[in-house]
């Protein structure tokens, strides 16, 4: 048998047993720990389709982040009085008393729904043509002007400009609606107390460094290979959380100003590129003369890291912070 | 060469579907989170055979992200619930 | 080369193997996370050094090993977390 | 590669992509939990971003399409800042809940 094959129903065979475990079990946490190995799972499906960028991306906010944002956010839910509880934290429907518990009918009706809309998106699959190119030739054609080697950099950057920019936008917007939710004006009053854990400390004080190199490389990374900014600034704010959790003050230190400025620094940098080129005399909006472009998307590139690092550090910690009352 | 750094990575993928049992069926929390580690190395470990195996270096990467952010999740849940920043464990 | 790197996988893999049983069929919570940190960092051990013997460059190897180290310092100190928080339960 | 090795690891993945969209769906009509409603939304979005970057594994002749990675690779990111704004506001709602509870005359809830 083909071992690719293989492989490749070994992999789909965890995926799908996997979200079927972690949207059907009883267990509320046994789903979360689910979810981060579903994150693994979907990782290694992205080296086999050779998509490493995403992979990269995957691993830092699948195996980081969002076990940190699930397991921090399901702590808080657990009641105080019976931690272990497993009954407590499984299905009862405590966040949503006023409605009832689904019927029969109910069921029927969602599965009925959402097995004919799988098998509407399964016939537009089989309708897919089964060879061509989509945009690979266009782009590799315009590679040498883009200012990077790495076709998705270029992509991210320079030919969908928009995209990006607008990505930074809705994480800004992000990070301001939480602080409304979370009814505060800055990260300060978010301060970790002194933990008295030696161990952490020196673990972290251990992996910060490391930490610091992987960002930098990873961003260097970004110009002719899979990397970039967009997984630097994931492990930026996986570094910034980890310092929080040990007790150091990490981004909770920052003024209000300065924590402001990280915020819009990625979006505010693109729209500083999108006004000069503008304002360029021979060149039309958002058209890298080609000699600057590979300085520009740099540019951009710190600055993206920054932003979303402090962004995705300040949602965990702003949604992990403790309770006002 | 090739084709059994592949043999092996499928191996060590299906151990990981039989350690998916210990999961499912607990007891402890720290029994699942346990487990989920090990699915973390043994992930790990097949990165690096399919960096191998396809001839790609930037799966090490991948790889190393995996090492780095492991501790993350773990200390997320070791940490005291519902006070994180304010109360001492 | 080729078959000392070979031996080495297989016994990384025999190794991995041994931890998932150990997973699997130990009794409790504590011989389990005890089982896991011997298997795992010695199965990515072996499958690490047997990748080393045949890499070209001498960075991939650094890179390597690299990778195996972090992953002791990892996964040591998540089980050393998780036994003291089931201690202190009780 | 052989292209036909090819159009089956794509119906392959297409497939479970489908399936992952459909689970997910399904997770996030009937279950009650807020969390695991968070959790579908994610596992909808990883089925999403599957089918995207199998349809980009389909150009074999070069390399995989770069544009739908690009847009795949915005989309994790804006997953996870909504998913941490999700979170954020079923904590939020958890804590109005217990406040109902302890204080059904909804005093609290005038306050903020």
């Amino acid at each position: 048998m083909n071992l690719t094959l293989l492989f490749d129903v070994f992999l789909i065979a965890a995926l799908l047993l996997v979200s079927w475990r972690l949207l059907g079990a009883s267990d509320l946490f046994q789903a979360t720990v689910l979810f981060i190995s579903f994150g693994l799972f979907l990782s290694l499906a992205w080296i086999r389709l050779q998509a490493p960028d995403i992979a990269l991306a995957e691993a830092a906010v699948g195996a980081g982040l969002a076990g940190v944002l699930l397991l921090g956010t399901f702590k808080g839910l657990e009641p105080e009085e019976d931690r272990e509880g497993e009954n407590l934290s499984s299905e009862a429907c405590r966040l949503d008393p006023i409605s009832p518990c689904p019927g029969r009918a109910h069921l029927l009706l969602a599965f009925t729904f959402v097995g004919s809309m799988t098998a509407l998106l399964l016939l537009a699959v089989l309708d897919l043509p089964a060879e061509g190119d989509g945009l690979t030739l266009l782009v590799f054609q315009s590679l040498d002007r883009s200012g990077v080697e790495h076709p998705v950099t270029a992509v991210l950057l320079n030919f969908r400009f928009y995209d990006t920019w607008l990505e930074l936008g809705v994480l800004v917007a992000a990070a301001l609606s939480i602080l409304c939710v979370r009814n505060r004006l800055d990260l300060r009053e978010l301060r970790p107390s002194k933990v008295p854990d030696v161990m952490l400390r020196r673990l972290v004080m251990g992996l910060t460094p490391i930490m610091i190199l992987v960002v930098v490389y990873l961003l260097w990374l970004g110009d002719h290979a899979p990397g970039g900014a967009f997984q630097a600034g994931v492990v930026l704010a996986a570094m910034l959380i980890l310092l929080w959790f040990s007790g150091h003050a990490s981004i909770t230190s920052l003024s209000r100003i300065l924590w402001l400025f990280c915020l819009i620094a990625g979006f505010a940098m693109m729209l500083l590129a999108a006004v000069i080129t503008a304002s360029w005399p021979e060149m039309r909006p958002l058209e890298f003369a080609e000699e600057w472009s590979g300085a520009i998307i740099l540019a951009i590139e710190v600055a993206a890291t920054l932003s979303i690092g402090v962004v995705l550090s300040s949602l965990a910690i702003l949604s992990l912070g403790a309770v006002e009352d | 060469m090739e084709k059994f750094y592949l043999g092996v990575a499928c191996f060590l993928l299906a151990t990981m579907i039989v350690g998916l049992v210990r999961v499912f069926v607990g007891p402890d929390q720290e029994d699942r989170l346990v487990a989920v580690q090990l699915f973390g190395t043994t992930g790990v470990a097949i990165l690096l055979l399919l960096a191998e195996a396809f001839d790609a270096s930037s799966v090490r990467n991948a790889a190393l992200l995996f090492t780095l952010l492991a501790v993350l999740a773990v200390v997320a849940f070791v940490r005291s619930p519902g006070s994180l920043g304010e109360r001492e464990e | 080369m080729e078959i000392l790197s070979g031996t080495l996988c297989l016994l990384g893999a025999f190794f991995f193997m041994a931890g998932t049983v150990g997973l699997i069929r130990f009794p409790d919570s504590l011989s389990r996370i005890h089982a896991l940190t011997k298997a795992d960092n010695l199965g990515l051990g072996f499958i690490v050094l047997a990748l080393v013997v045949t890499s070209q460059s001498l960075t991939v190897a650094f890179k390597l090993i690299l990778i195996w180290l972090l992953a002791l310092v990892a996964s040591s100190s998540i089980c050393f977390f998780l036994a003291r928080k089931l201690i202190h339960r009780g | 590669m052989d292209l036909s090795m090819v159009m089956s690891t794509f119906f392959l993945y297409s497939l479970a992509a489908m399936l992952l969209v459909g689970m997910g769906i399904y997770g996030l009509l009937t279950r009650r939990h807020l969390l695991r409603k968070v959790m579908a939304l994610n596992v909808i979005a990883g089925g999403v971003f599957l089918l995207l970057i199998t349809t980009a594994y389909r150009n074999q002749e070069h390399f995989p399409d770069p544009v739908p990675q690009a847009m795949v690779l915005t989309g994790i990111v804006v997953a996870i800042s909504a998913t941490g704004f999700a979170l954020a506001l079923v904590r939020r709602i958890h804590q109005r809940m217990k406040d109902a509870k302890t204080d059904p005359f909804g005093e609290k809830w005038d306050r903020s």
